[in-house]
């Protein structure tokens, strides 16, 4: 076979393949489909990927040719990666919620000539983009649904390709040996192209080689084992989701779990109970954010029995996680008890009980967040990297959590700390280019061979990195002290009722805040109250509201007032914005990050009128809807002062 | 919330009803011969169950107050039954094993006499069935732990034959005439049908036999198709609102109260109490005794037992005639014991077992019980191993308006007709149960 | 897109009479219905539209008239019998059960093809129990196609009124019918619902050719999905024809629409 | 709170639609069961058997059959009485004049028999509904009353007409300690609890649901309204007489009709409306409360009696037995009209949801 | 001859007694939807308390005439049959609105236990009288035209005329008064009652307190001729035919149908009974209800139900 021929496991094709073989009944791929986890073994795995490969270069795929990939977490998708990777090719996974317009960009920059999608509804945007991306010659769509009448001969169901593969296959048997044979370890496996927070999507190219030593470390470090699940829920272009239901799961050879539908993920996770997860912050912060909410309806009893308990969690919860000594007996006695009437059912509903290891990136997370879910029981650990570097540049250790630092750099990665502060990473995973631009492969990579990561932070003395901000973010104040804006606004997003914040303060001499506020936290805790609103925007500017944020802007600024490097970034004014941040009005990356210039430049007067000690300020704004269309959103805003307290400087 | 609290509700519910059923376990004392009684005092039976209950127990407290059976008091637990079958074998399951055990069981219900003499044989409980029960259980050799003490229905529905017949002047004048039984439709009210068949072949006079659904209040048709006959003679087999239902209907249909015979469940006081006027001249049978209120065990009871205020019903029904029935039913029983404890040690406790042998070799004579204080209401009782019955008297009598009086002498139940009926319907229950009958030595053991 | 071809006559309605009483629901009424075609009944309230369903599918007895169902001439249809043929439907007042959950209320739609004896269902042994779980997967189809799967196990009872028309629908379309009879499938629906609904009734004519009976008050979606509507009035049909004939019927504009708009 | 249902996923329609599909359900009833079978033996005494558990396990065979016909096909039954009455009786006649007939098969034989009569007297459901059914039902009830009453056959020309069955025997076990006779009859009840499970999940029970909840839609989508009915009516029969039989082979050993009287068809009833109509479990909920309620309130009033210094009468304690059953009874139906069963799934949810309140 | 009319007649008479408890029943149905399976407990205790209280108040008053104690006692008596009705209203039926048919049956059984408990607790449990004055024996009349004549009972037909009286009044009630036109637009329809400005807990208060009314005439007439005692309350098993064959909301139905059952029970145990053994009036009364069902599913007088779908 070709995996012995060549003799290791250097390319996720050959990964599969020796999967088929060693543990081939074993379950690698489910789906929820037609009511029950459909389930594939390895064996069948590799059969399907090889007959959709086959299908592929029946089609005219070529070697170095990229497949586009666009559409829910479907097996089929996953599995058209790997037969692009089978035939040499690169496959480039793209985001799914993406509009038609936003997808050219790509689709023209890979020079795409083949695209499998998942359904009729993907198939319509590339229909709508085909004129404006002369290459594209192939779509292949996964699901048949409403397709009979697409009479289009570039359409084609991957049914049909699977079928005419495996008739390929089986007349051909030594065309995909062959061809995995010829795959190198140092060839493009992947392309994803990172959202960037400013300027046009650049594709990162990473090679075999790179996610699987990506992979292979994380795999080591949490000795990750084939018996783990996972539920793959995250969009397939997002390095993340890669790293861990794509690269992981080849190289360990544990199961990924494809949810439903959108709309069943919390009962899919909840019926998988995944022994490995990975989900962003913004995840963790909105489970948070509901058990709270579902909490305050329960009787009288049940909630202070949960607080209760919740305290005694926070004591020594994380503690007793950690294995930590020093913890007495009697809360250890106690944390049982809560453990068999709170925590483990809390786990148990949040489809947490299976749980081994579970990682966040993406974002830094709020300390409180995190402790939360370790001290309930959820060995909840944060990683850190980005596209560029495979997502696996630091890694928490277990025993060795702190809440504020992303942990220890991975095996076989070096991380440096450049004079102005910047993280800088060496190591097998760094990306091979950023696909057809030498000139921003040049100024990332210096000629040490490091990337420059674009983040501030420092080793803190026991070697574990702390992340404060972008790099180009860490701005000063007009008294020259430190300003991290993304800091202050973790500190503030950790409040059940605040789901997005936005902290100016660079050149200025006093730091301010946009504020938008959880819809379901807030109108929750308005319904309890009687307060009557009718929408966001309305809900946004009541009073009883701005009285609710300023007393949680206040006690972060009681919080921020304790440590002398951030003391001065204390909040002074702040407003709540009348309308959600949105990735559909390019506030936020799909990845649903602040893009902090473009807010600031969009909100002008509105920044203008927090300095100017505005008491209000009208301000209307255009939001576009997912399907495209188009409204305005007009609204006085009040702007807030908040409480701060005095510096406290330590006497040096 | 409201989910909650009526889970607690359920919660708390649950817990009391499975603690509930540990707690009345009374424990055995020492010196104390148990009699369960099993009573109702409640629903369409009660104003006959009552004062059968009263009687029982005031006797009960009588032996008591006379300082025991032989030192040995008495101890006893009512349990309602409400004449359903279901009911009264729980009750029996339920007092069978308390205080030291049962000495013996008193049904006053044929369907829970049915019941038990199922489980009797097995717990070794002797079942006392003081004129009711099954009449073929008069044969002991079979139905070993049935004592239909004192009368059986067949024996009753016989003495009921031999009165009308003497009063048209001998048993050849029977024939051609009409008897109409109008029966409680159960077991109970059945039992003499076959006696009264096997009679009117001898005699050739009809049986017409009229039902009545239970609880017997309505009886409209049944008094229709009597006035439509004419019987010559109607007999009464009824318990409870039936009776005095019955005879306010006869009173409605101008069917006259002196051709109306009742069995000795329907002619109590209750019976005819509040039909008054309207039931004068009607006759029923007695079980030996009447209303008594002038024999001296009911002065004593008056005086010993209602005198210190210790009485269980009201005064004025001491003496009455279901009244007289539990005590007697109770004088047996303490009888029973009585007898067991001179072959098995005075002053001992008894068990049901040796109970048996007691109610097996009853012998009271006509002195014993003039010193029990039952001159003149009852005769002799003897019982054997194969007769449980022990006596075969009876006679008839009248509702005059205003009390019951005999109106009879004393008949004596035909032994030449019962005994080959009891024979019969023994041997076929012993069949039926694959019994092999006791001989007259498995008796002496 | 029009791949799906209009066939012959399937179901003939030959003046239909229905009376109440003294009320007279239907009044001698024709039309017709071909194969593979998307047919609306119009009319204004108490125009005797559902009466009309329920002459077709059994459930009411015409006094007069006949119905040719595929080439088979009857006095009258009976519920039992027309389910047998094929003919489904939906219910105005939606008819589900509602003890049930969503996966048994469409799991009875295939009541008609289970064929195992009650003695097997009770033990659950062989034929009984691969009967039950192919059905399910025909009926996991279903949800698939109509989008329920988030409810497939939630009582009917708990769902949302545009859902429960949507199950009531999936029980519909588990007998697998030949001929669809839909009640008003639209009403008080929202705007996406009513969209959602159009495109699934599409789609099951389109896909699985479907002949379609509808009932619907929104004219705009009338026109615009069936190849011909009949007008009732008051029991007595006064237009029948393509969209674009009936909406220049001066009867029908006086009578309906003139009325209602 | 004691669920942990992550990783509990189906892969197959076959474990999807098992009986529990949650595996601590399954260990649970498990549990249950087998503590009814090897626990429970050792825990109580001979009183516990004969006067609760016995007549609890056969009126929960007899209110499961009722839940059937009432809670499952949504036709109401006030003649259970007389099912189990026929069940009793052909069971009987079975047993002593068929040769060599083993009881097992009398007493299903007596279910076949009642099963016949439930089809003859079902047919009226064709026709009328609701009260009127269950007025019509009631004819049954008078009718075998009757019947078992004045035809001389049925009761084997028992003179006195009650009729006793005795030396029974399983397998060649004999069925005649309390114990034995526990045994025999939850080894029934967990058998036909399990069928009549299977069968409410097949499509026999979806029809029998559809009828209930919406007869005219059952009809449109195929379902034969006689077809349904009747077999509800015969697999109703089938269960209640079988517990007929039961309780008058097993725990009266001798009976006559007044065992199977109106009241029987009442407290049945009551049984499936307390314990929750359609649901296999409420019937043992119904059963337990029916059973035990006036026992225990006719134990534990003399108690509370004492408690306070007072002396109750039997009358007086008989009389308040049946006023707070009564009572009870209306408070529950007010608390949880959809009976006891309601509130075992409400807690279970919760303690699915646990800690969240829904 | 005269024996059949002396069977129709004993027919008509126990008939009539239906009637009085199968009205209750058609009464509380039509205007709340429920069945009241506690008329006959009703009819007991509302008896039980009238002997009771006759029988109490000479001792109480020292008075002496039959007459005004009788009165005094129906008035009592109807007062705590008010009182019943309140009860029952306020603590069962207001929480149970809405609930289907069956678990409303059941509500009404619980009643009829706690009705049955309390009557016996406070009334005791033996058998009383109830006397009114009624003459006892029967007269033969028609002598002239059939050979024995009739046999009839005075007492028959003064009860046939107090529940007549008893129907005319409730008649008028419902016609003439617009308590009684309210209750009648309740049965009609809910929300139109509320619109005739009467609460609806009120009009069933009224509802159960005329039932109440009823079954103390029904009690007086069956305890004058049979006394009180704890099997009365039976007596609504025997009426159910009645109802079913009256039609639940048909008043008229209610009477004609409890004579039908009446006169029929009586006729097929007298011609048919001996036949059979006997015993078969109660079961032929079902039948024959049941029979008449087949045919007419909705009974005598009761609204057709027509299917919408």
């Amino acid at each position: 076979m070709a995996a012995s021929r060549s003799g290791s496991l250097d390319t996720f094709p050959r990964l599969l393949l020796n999967h088929a073989l060693v543990r081939g009944e074993q379950p690698a791929t489910r789906e929820k489909f037609l009511g029950i986890w459909q389930t594939w073994s390895w064996s069948q795995v590799a059969q399907e990927v090889r007959a959709i490969a086959c299908g592929l270069a029946e089609l005219g795929f070529k070697r170095g040719d990229n497949l586009a990939i666009i559409g829910d977490n479907r097996p089929r998708l996953y599995w058209s990666m790997c037969a692009a990777q089978m035939l040499g090719g690169v496959a480039v996974p793209m985001y799914q919620d993406a509009v038609a317009n936003e997808m050219v960009f790509v689709l023209q920059d890979a020079g795409i000539r083949f695209v499998v999608v998942e359904d009729q509804e993907q198939v319509d945007k590339m229909l709508e983009v085909k004129d404006q991306c002369p290459d594209l010659q192939h779509i292949l769509y996964d699901d048949p649904r409403g397709m009979r009448h697409y009479s289009q001969t570039f359409l084609h169901g991957l049914d049909e390709v699977i079928a005419g593969g495996k008739i390929h296959d089986a007349n051909h048997p030594d065309f995909i040996p062959g061809e995995i044979a010829r795959g190198q370890a140092t060839d493009v496996a992947v392309m994803l192209y990172t959202s960037g927070t400013t300027g046009k999507p650049k594709g990162v190219c990473q090679t075999h080689e790179t996610f699987i030593a990506a992979a292979q470390s994380g795999v080591g470090f949490d000795h990750l084992t084939d018996q783990e699940d996972i539920l793959s829920y995250l969009p397939m272009a997002w390095v993340g989701d890669h790293l861990f239901s794509y690269a992981q799961a080849l190289v360990a050879g544990f199961t990924i779990n494809c949810p439903e539908s959108g709309d069943t993920v919390m009962t899919d996770l909840r019926e998988i109970g995944p022994t490995y997860y990975f989900a962003p912050p913004r995840v963790f912060e909105n489970l948070l954010t509901t058990v709270m909410i579902r909490m305050e309806d329960a009787g009288t009893l049940k909630r202070k029995m949960f607080h209760y308990f919740m305290a005694v969690a926070k004591r020594c919860g994380a503690e007793i996680l950690d294995g930590k000594p020093g913890v007495s007996g009697s809360d250890r006695l106690l944390y049982a008890l809560g453990n068999l009437l709170v925590y483990g059912p809390l786990r148990n509903v949040l489809g947490m009980s299976r749980i081994r290891v579970a990682y966040t990136a993406g974002a830094a997370i709020g300390p409180d967040l995190f402790r939360f879910y370790r001290s309930i029981g959820v060995n909840l650990k944060q990683l850190y990297g980005s596209t560029e570097t495979c997502a696996a540049v630091c890694l928490q250790p277990d025993r060795e959590i702190k809440f504020d630092s992303v942990g220890k750099p991975a095996p076989g990665v070096e991380v440096r700390i450049a004079d102005n502060g910047e993280v800088l990473v060496r190591g097998k995973l760094l990306l091979k280019e950023y696909y057809k631009r030498p000139d921003a492969t040049a100024e990332s990579i210096d000629a040490e061979g490091y990337f420059h990561t674009g983040d501030a932070g420092f080793f803190d003395d026991d070697g574990h990195l702390k992340i404060i901000d972008r790099a180009k973010d860490v701005g000063k104040l007009a008294n020259g002290a430190m300003f991290a804006p993304n800091y202050v606004e973790n500190k503030l997003k950790f409040f059940a009722h605040i789901k997005e914040a936005v902290c100016f303060g660079h050149d200025r001499d006093m730091v301010c805040a946009f504020i938008n506020v959880d819809m379901g936290a807030v109108g929750n805790w308005a319904e309890r109250r009687n307060i009557a609103y009718a929408g966001y925007t309305d809900l946004a500017q009541k009073p009883e509201v701005y009285e609710l944020i300023k007393s949680c802007v206040e006690e972060v600024n009681a919080d921020l007032a304790h440590d002398a490097m951030v003391a001065d970034s204390q909040i002074h004014r702040f407003l709540i914005l009348h309308k959600e941040l949105d990735p559909d009005d390019d506030e936020l990356t799909r990845t649903r990050k602040v893009r902090r210039g473009f807010v600031a430049e969009k909100y002008a007067v509105l920044i203008e009128a927090l300095y100017t000690g505005k008491g209000s300020q009208f301000i209307e704004t255009l939001v576009r809807f997912e399907d495209g269309r188009t409204s305005k959103v007009a609204a006085d805003l009040k702007i807030a002062d908040a409480k701060t307290l005095p510096v406290m400087r330590k006497a040096a | 919330m409201k989910q909650i609290r009526k889970l607690a509700i359920a919660a708390s519910l649950a817990a009391a009803l499975t603690g509930g059923l540990t707690v009345p376990q009374a424990f055995a004392q020492a010196k104390e011969q148990f009699f369960p009684i099993l009573v109702y005092r409640t629903g369409a039976y009660a104003p006959n169950g009552v004062p059968w209950a009263n009687g029982f127990i005031d006797y009960l407290k009588l032996t008591n107050a006379k300082g025991g059976i032989n030192g040995i008091k008495l101890a006893f637990e009512e349990c309602e039954t409400g004449y359903a079958t279901d009911r009264g074998v729980e009750c029996y399951e339920r007092l069978k094993g308390k205080h030291g055990g049962a000495t013996a069981v008193q049904p006053l219900s044929t369907g829970i006499t049915f019941a038990l003499t199922e489980k009797a044989p097995g717990d070794k409980i002797p079942v006392i069935t003081a004129g009711y029960g099954r009449s073929e259980s008069q044969n002991g050799a079979v139905f070993g732990w049935n004592f239909p003490l004192i009368g059986t229905y067949w024996m009753g529905a016989d003495v009921l034959v031999q009165h009308i017949a003497k009063k048209e002047g001998g048993f050849d004048k029977l024939k051609g005439k009409k008897i109409a039984l109008v029966y409680h439709d159960s077991p109970y009210g059945k039992e003499p049908i076959a006696l009264l068949q096997e009679r009117a072949k001898m005699h050739g006079f009809d049986v017409q036999l009229l039902p009545v659904a239970h609880p017997g209040v309505e009886q409209k048709a049944t008094w229709l198709q009597i006035r439509q006959n004419k019987p010559d003679y109607v007999f009464l087999w009824g318990w409870g609102v039936m009776n005095s239902t019955s005879i306010k209907e006869a009173q409605a249909t101008g069917y006259p109260r002196e051709k109306m015979y009742g069995v000795w469940w329907s002619g109590a006081e209750p019976d005819v109490k509040d039909v008054g006027e309207g039931a004068k001249g009607y006759n029923a049978l007695a079980m030996q005794h009447g209303a008594e209120p002038n024999a001296k065990v009911i002065k004593d009871v008056l005086g010993m037992v209602h005198g210190k205020g210790q009485g269980t019903g009201p005064k004025e029904e001491v003496g009455q005639v279901l009244y007289m029935r539990g005590l007697i039913s109770a004088m047996l029983q303490v009888e029973g014991v009585r007898k067991a404890q001179e072959r098995y040690g005075k002053g001992k406790h008894i068990t049901g077992e040796q109970m048996r042998w007691g109610l097996e070799n009853l012998n009271l004579d006509q002195k014993t019980l003039d010193a029990l204080g039952f001159a003149g209401v009852m005769r002799p009782v003897q019982t054997s191993c194969l007769d449980h019955m022990g006596s075969a008297w009876a006679r008839v009598h009248t509702w005059d308006g205003k009390k019951w009086s005999f109106s009879s002498d004393w008949y004596q139940g035909d032994e030449k007709v019962l005994r080959p009926m009891v024979m019969l319907a023994s041997g076929k229950y012993a069949d039926e149960k694959k019994i092999k009958p006791r001989t007259p030595e498995d008796c002496k053991k | 897109m029009s791949g799906r071809k209009i066939g012959d006559v399937i179901l003939d309605l030959n003046n239909i009479s229905l009376s109440f009483g003294g009320v007279k629901a239907l009044q001698n009424i024709s039309f017709n219905v071909m194969e593979h075609e998307v047919r609306a009944i119009i009319g204004p309230n108490g125009a005797g539209k559902s009466s009309m369903l329920n002459v077709i599918n059994g459930v009411y007895h015409p006094q007069e008239g006949e119905i040719i169902f595929r080439g088979e001439h009857r006095r009258d249809m009976d519920t039992h019998q027309a389910a047998e043929q094929g003919i489904a439907r939906t219910f105005q007042n939606i008819a589900l059960f509602k003890g049930m959950s969503v996966l048994d209320n469409i799991m009875t739609g295939r009541n008609l093809r289970m064929k195992s004896n009650l003695f097997m269902q009770a033990l659950w042994i062989g034929p009984a129990r691969r009967e039950e779980l192919e059905h399910r997967q025909k009926v996991e189809e279903i949800i698939d196609f109509l989008e329920i799967q988030h409810i497939r196990k939630t009582p009917v009872g708990r769902l949302p009124y545009g859902l429960q028309k949507r199950v009531d629908l999936a029980r519909a379309l588990a007998m697998e019918p030949e001929v669809l009879l839909l009640d008003e499938p639209m009403a008080g629906m929202n705007v996406e619902e009513k969209q959602d609904m159009c495109r699934f009734i599409l789609d099951v004519n389109d896909q699985f050719g479907t002949t379609i009976v509808l009932i619907e008050h929104d004219m705009g979606v009338v026109m615009d999905i069936s190849d011909r509507v009949v007008v009732l009035d008051y029991g007595k049909k006064i237009g029948d024809g393509v969209p674009d004939e009936v909406r220049a019927n001066p009867e029908v504009i006086s009578a309906y629409l003139g009325a209602s708009h | 709170m004691l669920y942990r249902e992550n990783g509990q996923f189906k892969t197959s329609y076959q474990a999807d639609q098992q009986i529990f599909p949650i595996a601590q359900d399954r260990l649970g009833v498990l549990l249950l069961i087998a503590f009814a079978f090897v626990g429970v033996p050792f825990l109580v005494d001979e009183y516990m058997f004969r006067a609760i558990l016995i007549p609890f396990l056969i009126l929960s065979l007899a209110s499961l059959g009722v839940n059937l016909l009432v809670g499952y096909c949504g036709q109401i039954t006030l003649g259970a009485g007389a099912f189990m009455a026929v069940g009793a009786y052909a069971g009987y006649n079975f047993l002593i004049r068929v040769p060599d007939m083993p009881v097992l098969g009398a007493i299903l034989l007596g279910g076949v028999s009642a099963a016949a009569v439930g089809i003859v007297f079902g047919v009226p459901s064709l026709r009328v509904r609701g009260l009127y059914l269950a007025v019509a039902t009631l004819a049954a009830q008078f009718f075998w009353d009757w019947a078992f009453l004045r035809i001389k056959w049925f009761t084997n020309d028992s003179s006195s007409g009650s009729v006793s069955v005795a030396n029974l025997d399983v397998f060649g076990v004999e069925i005649s300690s309390p114990l034995s006779k526990y045994l025999f009859c939850l080894t029934v009840l967990v058998v036909l609890s399990l069928a009549a499970k299977n069968l409410v999940r097949a499509t026999i029970g979806r029809q029998w649901m559809a009828i209930r909840d919406m007869d005219v839609a059952a009809a449109v989508i195929g379902i034969r309204p006689m077809y349904a009915k009747l077999t509800a009516f015969a697999v109703s029969s089938f269960y209640v007489g079988v517990a007929g039989a039961l309780w008058g082979f097993v725990h009266l050993g001798s009976w006559e009709p007044a065992a199977f009287s109106v009241d029987r068809s009442f407290q049945l009833l009551f049984m499936v409306i307390i314990g929750g109509l359609g649901s296999i479990m409420g019937s043992f909920f119904g059963a337990a409360f029916i059973v035990i309620l006036p026992i225990f309130l006719n134990q534990i009033l003399p108690v509370f009696g004492a408690i306070f210094g007072v002396e109750i009468s039997t009358a007086t304690v008989s009389h308040f037995e049946i006023m707070i059953f009564g009572s009870l009874i209306v408070f529950f139906l007010i608390v949880e009209p959809h009976g006891l069963a309601r509130l075992w799934s409400t807690g279970k949810e919760k303690l699915r949801l646990w800690p969240f309140p829904h | 001859m005269s024996f059949f009319i002396e069977t129709l007649l004993g027919g008509l008479m126990t008939g009539m007694l239906y009637s009085l408890v199968a009205l209750g029943f058609v009464l509380i149905y039509k205007a709340s939807g429920v069945f009241n399976f506690a008329q006959g407990a009703m009819v007991l205790f509302a008896a039980l308390a009238m002997a009771r209280f006759a029988e109490w108040i000479p001792g109480w008053l020292g008075i002496e005439s039959l007459f005004l104690a009788n009165l005094i006692a129906i008035v009592i008596t109807v007062g705590i049959m008010f009182v019943v009705a309140w009860l029952v209203e306020r603590l069962a039926l207001r929480h149970l609105v809405n609930q289907n048919e069956a678990t409303l049956l059941m509500a009404t059984l619980g009643i009829t236990y706690v009705l049955d408990g309390v009557g016996q607790t406070l009334f005791g449990s033996d058998i009383y009288k109830i006397d009114v004055g009624m003459p006892k024996d029967p007269v033969i009349m028609f002598e002239a035209l059939f050979q024995g004549g009739v046999l009839i009972n005075k007492e028959d037909f003064i009860a046939a005329a107090i529940a007549a009286i008893l129907v005319a009044a409730l008649t008028l009630f419902f016609q003439k008064t617009p308590t009684g036109r309210a209750l009648r637009a309740v049965a009609d329809d809910h929300q139109a009652a509320l619109s005739v400005g009467i609460p609806l807990d009120r009009i069933w208060v009224i509802v159960w307190c005329v039932a109440g009314i009823t079954a103390l005439v029904a009690g007086i007439i069956w305890g004058s001729k049979l006394g009180v005692q704890f099997s009365l309350s039976t007596v609504a098993l025997r009426a159910l035919p009645v109802v079913i064959l009256g039609g639940l909301t048909s008043v008229p139905g209610a009477i004609i149908g409890g004579l039908i059952i009446g006169v029929g029970e009586k006729i097929s145990e007298v011609y048919l009974g001996p036949y059979v053994g006997g015993g078969i009036e109660i079961w032929f009364a079902y039948m024959l209800a049941l029979v008449f069902l087949l045919f007419r599913p909705q009974g005598l007088f009761g609204e057709k139900i027509i299917d919408r779908v």
